[in-house]
């Protein structure tokens, strides 16, 4: 087990940045997801899409000089990179939904062994609605999933999903800071483990059924 | 036609009970005088459009806040608890739909499309009520074309025409709205001559646009 | 009859632009539809749209001074006015196709009594395609159609279309320079005649039945 | 990610027997050194979907005369009879489609939009082998995405990264073509620098063209 958060997050982040090759288009969901930015590997470019309409978005601008009229999916203020892009929302969304994008990682309140996810609703309690997300989930070419392994005690990675979903059988790969597991028709592939953990304590930890890789590696960071 | 009016001459068109597209995301974009002189009129039972719920204090949040809408179609309210505490309350009527999918069929209602195929929501309570077809073995379903009364846009340089330049992330889904109302009003930050925009650089065309209004400075 | 073609032509422009309202957006057809834009009343501004992607477009320029990259549905060069916008295929036919386009004024090789309208091909001779004039005929809200009343002694306006549709049912008003006729539910309406003809002679050229309105009026142009 | 190459670079990539979406409007925006390119290498029954024939001499026309095209799919071929003449002989197949669906065809499939309804060619020989659909009392034809191995655009001003700017009535298809191609090239006029373009003005982004090529001065 990783105890530290801040920690399984940079791991989980780290991790995910490795999937990414050159001349991508990627959409990071708000948190977590967004750390994966800081650690695209040298050697490569990738462009980011932010579904209110931009790529190429830059760090969050000086106190005192933000400009309204450039904001991410959030409405907080950003800037753009040399090279970057405006555009409205329905280009945008043909870019999600039309198969442009490479990669779409997000977090999730659950995610499940047939690669269902559910992250817009818990019912009677937190309805945030599904913003862009279940178009995004159903249009990028590898759906890549960034989740904590276990939230207080109980695994994220579930047999069957409970809440509404966001899609069925969206879910390419599932990133925590103790594995990468991918979803196959055969079912949950543990392919990577963290070198900290063992694969008895991964199975202990994880709600779905795992198919050990028979070439099953250490998660590289 | 005379286009640019003052804000208060829109008055007599705006009726309890009319639905608006509001062009924004997360206020970003929004016509923020067009809420504003909304609020101040106090018109009810609204049936607004638009990407979200805004913020309490920004965007279309004001209008929920204020209790003057009666129904919203939108893709998320989590960044305006007050939407998800009258929906839970049974006083406004919220529709969730997914963002790609809102986008076009604002789009669709502008381009004469009566119904579009989209795996988006399938498997999902997206679903409820929808015609399903399945094409090449892949599962769609049928979204129809929406429309509403008004459509209120907020361009960033604008000419007296109409046609609208929309600066940074504000244009979102202002030049989709333009084509899916009977009446498009416009609030722009700035307002010039026709002529003034480059004929490359329009992005709402000024024949779509009804009435003008200049955006009070802050 | 009116014999001078040219003559005849205009008499049909002129009374096309009375059609003509405050703020329209208008698309012309190649050929005579083009000449009405010469008759705009003065007092009304009216905004031409041409399906490859502008508004405003401005005449033809100085021999020497063509810049290919504006051009009309024809390809051949033009020039754009101040209040001008060019836009992509997408936008432009989401104008004539979303019912932003309120009146196309479109020549013909056939029209009838009931609206239909045929002018994109004879089978086994002439196959130039429908380009833009299904969309046109389809999504503008009002279709006029301008033709000379005869062409080689046989009407033009008939009781059915023999060649291949364009559009069904689509056709509100034919103008020719003889007459104007709306097509009703109750069939085609004779609303105006010119003052140089009859109706018993407009009657003998027209092979479409015609409904004389009540209140028939002298063709204003 | 290399981008700009030269145009003989993309010899291998040119086979008999590939399709590819050609940019253009009666040769207005059509690449017209890719075309140049297709003629010397004489490669053969291309499938072509272009808004038009051409000329005889310009835009896609001069593949049709020189008898590389097995297949056409545009909206119109009268201003090239040499196109009308093949078809008519039954050497060129022509699919014949309203301009406005076959727009909006390019774009479906670019958007993941897996079919949508039109009125445009209701009554019509268009009508033959598509699905009719009956909507609030209003016929529809369900019309199809469609979809190239190539996309061959012509850009006016084009960033290293591929971000491309068109010029006055150039953009007609090529912003569209861009989305529904399996390898997107683009031709363009002026070949700068990345940040040379303003993000406002992108009309295509660069992160959908895989290669750039700069037009020959004539």
């Amino acid at each position: 087990m990783i105890t530290d958060i801040e920690l399984a997050k940079t791991i989980i982040a780290k991790r995910i940045a490795k999937e990414l090759r050159d001349g991508q288009l990627v959409n990071l969901g708000i948190g977590l997801p967004t750390m994966v930015a800081n650690y695209v590997p040298e050697n490569i470019t990738v462009t980011f899409q932010s579904e209110n309409g931009m790529v190429m978005m830059g760090p969050v601008p000086e106190k005192g000089k933000e400009n309204m009229d450039i904001t991410n999916a959030g409405g907080q203020p950003v800037t753009v990179l040399p090279g970057g892009a405006f555009f409205d929302s329905s280009m945008s969304f043909a870019l999600i939904r039309g198969g442009h994008v490479d990669i779409t990682v997000l977090g999730t309140l659950e995610v499940d062994q047939e690669g269902n996810i559910a992250n817009w609703v818990i019912p009677g309690k937190k309805v945030p609605g599904m913003g862009g997300a279940m178009d995004l989930v159903t249009g990028a070419k590898k759906v890549i999933v960034a989740s904590l392994h276990t939230e207080k005690g109980r695994s994220k990675i579930l047999k069957k999903c409970t809440l509404p979903l966001t899609a069925k059988h969206e879910v390419n790969l599932i990133v925590t800071e103790l594995a990468v597991m991918e979803v196959t028709p055969e079912g949950l592939v543990l392919k990577e483990i963290n070198k900290d953990t063992t694969v008895n304590e991964v199975i202990s930890l994880t709600d779905a059924d795992l198919i050990i890789h028979k070439d099953l590696k250490t998660m590289g960071i | 036609m005379k286009k640019v009016v003052d804000k208060n001459e829109l008055r007599h068109l705006l009726k309890d009970g009319i639905s608006i597209m509001f062009g924004g995301f997360m206020a970003c974009g929004t016509p923020q005088g067009l809420v504003d002189l909304l609020l101040e009129m106090n018109v009810k039972d609204l049936t607004l459009i638009c990407n979200d719920a805004g913020f309490p204090d920004r965007g279309i949040g004001k209008l929920i806040v204020n209790k003057q809408v009666k129904k919203l179609i939108t893709s998320h309210i989590g960044l305006n608890p007050e939407a998800g505490k009258q929906m839970n309350e049974g006083t406004l009527e919220v529709l969730l739909v997914p963002q790609g999918t809102l986008a076009e069929q604002i789009r669709a209602e502008g381009s004469g499309i009566g119904g579009f195929l989209t795996p988006t929501g399938v498997g999902t309570s997206v679903e409820t009520g929808k015609q399903k077809m399945t094409i090449d073995g892949k599962e769609y379903l049928l979204e129809m074309p929406m429309r509403a009364d008004f459509a209120m846009l907020r361009g960033s340089i604008t000419d007296t025409d109409g046609n609208i330049y929309y600066k940074g992330t504000t244009r979102n889904f202002n030049p989709l709205m333009a084509l899916a109302a009977d009446t498009v009003i416009v609030e722009t930050e700035e307002l010039v001559e026709r002529g003034q925009i480059k004929p490359e650089d329009v992005m709402t065309l000024g024949v779509l646009v009804r009435y003008i209004v200049k955006e009070e400075k802050k």
